[in-house]
């Protein structure tokens, strides 16, 4: 059962100022691998094997780790996890982790550091009080709002935030979203959003990429590809949701199981699946093909109309 | 801070209890099985005291009765032989909890043969005994632990598994006996009998008085005679006990390690070490700490005796002496205080671990629907 | 009460299950300092008297965030939870009714039988009839056992199928019937080889090996990929037409249930608030906290991104042991601050009934239409 | 119900683990030594292990012999032996004599002793000769020669009545020579006879090494510089008596060794090797015992607290903590002091004590397993509690359970151990630490008898690794949360 997962093969993007990139796939799609080592701490076993990141114009991957430590994380690029329950260590207070950062990069006091956390925490719609409490004593909505605070503390141009609504119920799910909207907007942050849900990236994102078997399979503005989708999966993607208003169609999926990541299948990798399959799909695998402003997209079908 | 509270007084009845349970156990099973040794002893010292009365003229028999009688109730108020079982379970509890237990045959060392001086002599000795070896084994078992953890794997990491496994295939006292033959009968760099300790302090002080050593030099000589007297006992507890230290403290550690708080706090830039001895060990103190305990529990008996074959005048030497005398009630106390330290040492690692963790600490239990 | 829907069940065949003043307390365990100062028990109201009618053959949604008690209504139809009290009268199919009366198990009018008072051997009988679907297929499938053994479960505890051949037969069948092929290759699995997909798939052949006439359905899809939630789906409406199936649709995702249900019934803090024609409530909201709930849904609708969206509902939801005094709602409720005046302080004193309103069939529990009341209230739809 | 062929899976991959192929290689010996002692071991020395005569021509406290170069090996001439000695019967004077010259080679050591024993029947005054023939040609006596005035009487050298006596008479030589008396009597004369000076300071080395000093060569350094003189020695034993139908048989010379088999001797001379041998069994009887039944109980107990739940549970919980909480140890001295001190006991109260661990491990198990989808699942569709618990519950704690009974073993062994340690432990049964608690209790450390205090412990020791072995493996390998 051994052998290497391609978690994220060949991926490339890159992200406009204040702006929202979102990327959405469904899981197993390498989405959160992506994240990770975009701040170049791939999950373990795994490793960047090839490929270069730029953020704010350093080459990330360049830096030696310490220098990447103290120079990036956080600083440049900070995050919003998934399963935030679990972002913050039991054993400390909220504002101790939120201000952590402070005091490592910055050298602030800790009481300096606290005041901070304090201002965070408001900003983020909490109490001031929860920066004296530990994780445990906080809802999941609470917990995902401290998450944010926390990522925001060092002020950095680029937020990555994975799957930041999961796990919570709708209400609050459209609490966070707004909260992340007002301060994309506020703070000038580029973010990348990452997620399964095509209608939470609706929600936020100003691009999107949709990632299949580790791969981007479309990419351009949210317009384009949600209302002109070009590539097979998205069109069967986003008619398989069912929708709050108007008519109510038959919803259509996408048949089979996903691909077996150590054992991929050859040429395109999602012709096993693709209604639209033929010949060419199944030996080569197409490139990213322009097929609008913008807009990209890894198909066969594009690049023949 | 009212969850802390509510923590320890739960702990403390459950201590308590644990106590009682003891106590009733020893109490019955003395007041059931020893009686008939203690009615022969106090029949025994009765006839002697007669005897003696005897030889005394200035009494009438009347007056000789009367204080045969008491002076044999006497002894069976001492020996707790008067009154229904249960009351008799009742006083020797009592007694027990007091060490309200008069004298043992024998004198113990440097104590007196009242069995309470006895057992608060060993008592001490002991403490000074563990506390010493716990703290150096907690130190060097959570750095180890910490290593093999942070190179899962390794040859490192193999052998503090594997150490621990040994050590806890180990009798502490029999490794205590290899490291006799082997630095004292062998290679003679240490004291056979620890307990000698005494004379050797003894034999300082004298020459301090004498004017033969000025302070310092007699201070510096003081520790270290202690240490040399100590050195074997005290090696042979903490080689033992760094392995299940280090073992715990690498699985709870390594469990830690794929938490998310974990990448989070490497994602926020806080450096390595930081993330292990900040982070990882301080969330993972509490379960090592619940772990230790646990493992205390069985094991610190078997640490006990290994006073016993290095002479430490402790409780561990009390129970080799005590049984060779066959003193039952210097046993049944020293068992008591043993099971006290024990349950001490137990409670006081739970305040440990009420205190290290905030769940505890600030008690959350909420009812949350499923 | 009791009989009220009793008597219309026994006038109205068509209705399968009549769920009547349901409620679910949990007793909070007591610490030390309660017991000092004799505090009175106190209790998790996870369903705190609820009542609603499913016909046969509809698709019945149970819909509301984690801990309004959706979940615990859906187990408890199958004694999976003790209730503190309440009804719930159902039909069973005729064998199961055969072998109740074979048994010398009393039924009501021969054809129906009060669930919460079913011996446990009477719950055994009509455990064939009404079956259920977990939400995490993950979960729900015993990863030692394989496919087969699973499938093989209720037949066994039922002893429904004494010979091994027929038995694999109709496993073999039913796997078809999910669509799960080669059906006698994917019996011989473990559950940890199949995908989540697959495996819910298995999840749904467990529930109608015993062919129930009544399916809960406990989120069923909420922890899929929208393509495979697509796919389960389609094959839940598929089956439901073939085997002539009910289903209790538990979910918390309204698109989802516009999709698939009937009726919905909005719940919360362990009440409903809201029941109705599914697309309509989803569509019309009434209640204050219907309203919030269906704003509060993202849509693939990327004009979204350009404002905030506007959710009517503040605070956090409160614990179920300290619900809210009156209108359980009222302390979230945004609609009544606005409307303060006219309404005074009822929603603070006075708990709302379920009422019919004038103009729809459906029934809203809010001080807000109590202008709008009908005369004669109260009819379990 | 894991089926054949995983059960059969199960065992390959227990076996694929270093850990479990040691444990289970252990454990095959272990036992086989267990079952087979009658073959490999020596039953006759273990049922005679406390009557201490049977012991007298072992040893005492000697080394084993691959430990000790030069030692003596220990040679027991019997009467059966006719080749090895000579039985001649003559008279003197008016006395009957019935000699008997035994033959015997000394090499690289002296023999640590010698016990002499002889068949005697006479009803008449009697006395005896000893001497000891070197392979020099000298003659040392060890009594009165013919020469001297008297002869020695049976009552000086073997004890007896010199008038009348009939049965076996037995010496041990060695200590009978070690005395300042014999010195006096008969060794210096004859070392001054040869011209060596024996002064007081001498005597006192003659007294106490008087037995070695006869076998070295006769040098002026004999009693400062000893050498060995190696060859055929000769002990000559005479009976003479006024009884002309004296009749005499010999039994035995033992000539004991400095060292003594695999594992040596302790103080009494006992066959170190067979007790630690025979010790397996009871170690693995005890290990076994109390693991298999305290862990099944345990377990039960602990299946149904956390399955039923409620105030059951709360109240077996609280039990089962309080039992948990107790140091087994000092509760185990106390009580095997008053109670008689029988191995059965001790298993008891290890049972006793040792089953909450178990039962607490179990409740939680089984209370997330009762909460486990796939469990609720199965009382949806109808199941009932007994089939639950036999089908969901039980089969996923079994491998903690055959984990947990492993590792369970050690615990027991250590503990049975540090009770006989402490000399509590059955007298009639031997245990490695019985064996231990005699080494203490003779100062093995303090004398450096370190063949007494290592192999017991190590068997200790190696018995409890085979069961941890064995329990981690089975833990990875039955336990798929440790796989991950």
């Amino acid at each position: 059962m051994r052998g290497i997962v391609k978690a994220v093969d060949n991926v490339s993007f890159s992200l406009e100022k204040e702006t929202v990139l979102g990327i959405a796939g469904e899981s197993g799609s390498g989405k959160s691998t992506l994240a990770w080592s975009i701040m170049g701490l791939p999950p373990p076993p795994g490793r960047i094997i090839g490929g270069r990141i730029f953020i704010d114009g350093i080459d990330v991957l360049s830096l030696k780790e310490e220098e990447r430590r103290r120079k990036i994380l956080w600083q440049k690029v900070s995050m919003v996890f998934q399963g935030a329950i679990n972002a913050f260590n039991p054993v400390y207070t909220i504002g101790y982790q939120i201000a952590e950062p402070l005091m490592l990069h910055r050298g602030y006091s800790k009481k300096e550091a606290l005041q901070k956390a304090v201002e965070l925490v408001k900003s983020v719609g909490l109490n001031p009080d929860v920066i004296h409490r530990y994780p445990h004593e906080l809802s999941g909505g609470m917990k995902q709002r401290a998450v944010i605070a926390m990522a925001l503390v060092l002020d950095p141009p680029l937020l990555i935030a994975d799957e930041p609504t999961t796990a919570l119920d709708v209400v609050v799910q459209a609490q966070i979203l707004n909260l992340l909207k007002k301060l994309k907007f506020e703070r000038k942050l580029s973010v990348i959003l990452i997620t399964h849900d095509l209608s939470v990236i609706a929600e936020l994102a100003d691009y999107v990429a949709v990632m299949y078997a580790g791969r981007i399979v479309e990419y351009g503005p949210i317009e384009e590809v949600y209302n002109n989708p070009r590539h097979p999966y998205t069109q069967l993607l986003l008619s398989s949701i069912p929708r709050l208003r108007g008519t109510i169609d038959k919803l259509r999926f996408i048949p089979g199981e996903p691909p077996d990541l150590i054992n991929p299948p050859k040429g395109c990798k999602f012709h096993p699946r693709c209604p639209f399959v033929f010949d060419e799909c199944r030996v080569s695998e197409p490139d990213l093909i322009t097929v609008g402003e913008n807009h990209l997209a890894r198909c066969w079908l594009a690049s023949k109309r | 801070m009212a969850g802390l509270g509510r923590t320890l007084a739960i702990q403390a009845i459950n201590s308590l209890i644990i106590l009682f349970v003891i106590l009733v156990i020893i109490s019955a099973m003395f007041v059931y099985l020893n009686q008939k040794q203690l009615e022969a002893v106090v029949i025994e010292a009765t006839q002697m005291f007669v005897r003696n009365l005897e030889r005394n003229p200035n009494l009438t028999p009347e007056q000789k009765e009367q204080l045969a009688k008491a002076f044999e109730y006497n002894m069976r108020v001492r020996f707790g032989l008067i009154g229904s079982p249960v009351e008799r379970i009742f006083n020797l509890m009592t007694r027990l909890i007091t060490l309200d237990l008069g004298n043992a045959r024998n004198a113990y060392l440097g104590a007196s043969t009242s069995v309470k001086d006895q057992i608060v002599f060993a008592l001490k000795n002991t403490i000074i005994l563990f506390t010493t070896a716990t703290i150096i084994s907690t130190i060097i078992g959570i750095l180890l632990g910490m290593s093999a953890a942070r190179r899962a794997g390794s040859i490192l990491d193999k052998a503090v598994s594997f150490a621990a496994i040994l050590s806890s295939s180990i009798p502490f006292w029999w490794l205590g006996m290899l490291m006799l033959l082997a630095f004292s009968f062998k290679l003679g760099w240490f004291p056979y009998s620890a307990k000698d300790v005494y004379v050797a302090v003894a034999r300082l002080q004298a020459m301090l008085q004498a004017g033969q050593l000025d302070k310092l030099t007699y201070f510096l000589k003081y520790l270290y005679t202690w240490a040399y007297y100590m050195a074997l006992p005290l090696i042979t507890v903490v080689i033992l006990s760094i392995g299940s230290w280090a073992y715990v403290t690498r699985n709870i550690v390594l469990s830690k390690l794929t938490e998310d708080f974990v990448m989070t706090a490497r994602a926020k830039g806080v450096p390595e070490r930081k993330v292990l001895y900040g982070h990882v060990l301080r969330a993972a103190s509490p379960p090592i700490v619940t772990i230790i305990a646990l493992s205390l529990i069985s094991s610190l008996g078997g640490a006990i005796i290994t006073e016993t074959v290095f002479g430490w005048p402790g409780m561990g030497l009390l129970y080799w002496v005590s049984l060779l005398n066959g003193e039952a009630m210097l046993l049944a106390a020293n068992v008591y205080v043993t099971v006290l330290l024990f349950i001490i040492v137990v409670f006081a690692l739970n305040f440990i671990y009420a205190i290290l963790d905030p769940r505890v600490r600030t008690d959350a239990a909420t009812y949350t629907p499923r | 009460m009791d009989n009220e829907l009793l008597t219309i069940m026994l006038k109205d065949p068509s209705i399968i299950l009549g769920v009547n003043n349901l409620k679910v307390w949990y007793p909070i365990r007591k610490g030390l300092m309660d017991y000092i100062y004799r505090r009175k028990q106190r209790f998790a109201k996870a369903v705190d008297g609820i009542s609603f009618a499913v016909r046969r053959g509809e698709t019945f949604c149970l819909a509301g965030e984690s801990g309004c008690g959706k979940t615990t209504t859906g187990k408890s139809l199958l004694g999976l939870t003790p209730i503190t009290e309440g009804n719930a009268f159902f039909r069973p199919r005729k064998e199961v009714i055969n072998e109740l009366q074979k048994a010398g198990l009393s039924t009501i009018n021969s054809d129906i039988v009060d669930i919460f008072r079913l011996s446990w051997k009477g719950l055994k009988y009509v455990k064939r009839d009404i079956t259920i679907i977990y939400q995490d297929p993950y979960g729900s499938l015993n990863p030692s056992a394989t496919i087969k053994d699973i499938l093989e479960e209720p037949l066994l505890i039922h002893s429904l199928l004494k010979d091994e051949e027929e038995r694999k037969e109709i496993i073999y069948q039913v796997l078809e019937q999910v669509k799960l092929t080669p059906a006698a290759d994917i019996a011989t699995r473990y559950p940890h080889q199949l995908s989540g997909g697959q495996r819910q798939r298995v999840a749904i052949a467990r529930a109608i090996i015993t062919r129930p006439s009544l399916v809960v359905a406990d989120e069923p899809v909420s922890m899929l990929d929208a393509s495979i939630r697509a796919e389960i789906l389609e094959l839940m409406l598929d089956l439901k037409r073939n085997l002539n199936l009910t289903y209790i649709f538990i979910t918390h995702d309204l698109a989802v249930a516009r999709y698939i249900c009937d009726r919905i019934a909005i719940m919360y803090l362990g009440k409903i608030v809201e029941i109705g024609d599914a697309r309509r409530v989803i569509e019309n909201p009434m209640h204050p906290y219907t309203q919030a709930l269906v704003a509060a849904i993202p849509e693939p609708e990327p004009k979204n991104r350009l404002k905030l969206r506007e959710v009517p509902i503040k605070g956090e939801v409160p614990s179920a042991v300290n619900i809210p005094t009156g209108c359980r709602f009222h302390p979230r409720c945004v609609a009544r601050d606005k409307n303060l005046e006219r309404l005074g302080d009822i929603c603070v004193k006075q708990e709302p009934g379920l009422t019919t309103l004038n103009n729809d069939e459906r029934l809203v529990a809010c001080w807000l239409y109590r202008n709008s009341y009908k005369l004669s209230p109260e009819k379990s739809s | 119900m894991p089926s054949r062929k995983r059960i059969k899976e199960i065992f390959l991959l227990f076996v694929k683990s270093k850990m479990g192929l040691a444990g289970l290689i252990l454990l095959i010996i272990l036992a086989s030594l267990a079952v087979l002692f009658p073959v490999v071991g020596d039953q006759e020395k273990i049922n005679n292990w406390r009557n201490y005569e049977y012991w007298i021509d072992y040893p005492k406290k000697a080394p084993p012999c691959w430990a000790q170069r030069n030692s003596f090996p220990t040679q027991i001439i019997a009467g059966e032996d006719t080749e090895r000695y000579e039985h001649e019967v003559f008279r003197v004077d008016d006395l009957t004599v019935h000699s008997y010259i035994v033959r015997f080679i000394v090499e690289r050591n002296t023999p640590a002793s010698m016990n002499l024993r002889l068949n005697v029947s006479y009803n008449k005054t009697t006395y005896v000769y000893i001497a000891i023939v070197r392979p020099d040609g000298q003659i040392v006596n060890l009594t009165n020669s013919y020469e001297s005035p008297t002869l020695t009487s049976m009552r000086t050298v073997f004890g007896v009545s010199s008038s009348s006596y009939n049965g076996t008479v037995y010496k041990n030589l060695a200590s009978y020579i070690n005395n300042p008396q014999i010195a006096n009597l008969y060794i210096s004369p004859w070392l001054e006879a040869n011209n060596i000076a024996v002064g007081s300071t001498e005597l006192s080395v003659l007294s106490s090494k008087g037995s070695q000093i006869i076998f070295m060569k006769l040098t002026s350094a004999i009693l400062t510089n000893p050498e060995l003189l190696e060859g055929e020695y000769k002990l000559r034993v005479d009976i003479i008596s006024r009884d002309e139908s004296v009749s005499t048989g010999f039994v035995s010379l033992s000539l004991i060794g400095t060292c003594y088999g695999v594992l040596g001797t302790d103080v009494y001379g006992r066959d170190l090797s067979q007790a630690v041998l025979y010790g397996i069994r009871w170690a693995l009887i005890i290990g076994l015992l109390v693991a298999f039944v305290s862990t099944l109980a345990g377990g039960l107990y602990g299946i149904l607290s956390g399955y039923y739940g409620g105030l059951i549970d709360e109240i077996l919980l609280r039990i089962a903590q309080i039992i948990y909480s107790i140091p087994v140890l000092p509760l185990l001295i106390i009580l095997s002091y008053m109670l008689k001190p029988s191995i059965w006991n001790l298993v008891g109260l290890l049972i006793a004590f040792g089953w909450p661990g178990t039962a607490l491990v179990t409740r939680s198990m089984a209370l997330q397993l009762k909460e486990e989808t796939y469990v609720e699942a199965a009382r949806a569709f109808g199941a009932s509690h007994g089939r639950i618990i036999l089908k969901y519950i039980l089969p996923q704690t079994l491998p903690y359970l055959f984990a947990s009974m492993a590792l369970g073993v050690p615990g027991a062994i250590l503990t049975e151990a540090a009770v006989s340690f402490l000399g509590l432990g059955d007298p009639t049964k031997i245990t490695w630490g019985r064996i231990l608690n005699e080494a203490q209790a003779s100062m093995a450390t303090v004398n450096g008898y370190w063949w007494w205090v290592i192999p017991p412990g190590l068997m200790i020791m190696v018995a409890g690794t085979t069961f941890i072995f064995i329990g981690y493996a089975l833990d990875t390998v039955l336990n798929p949360r440790l796989k991950r």
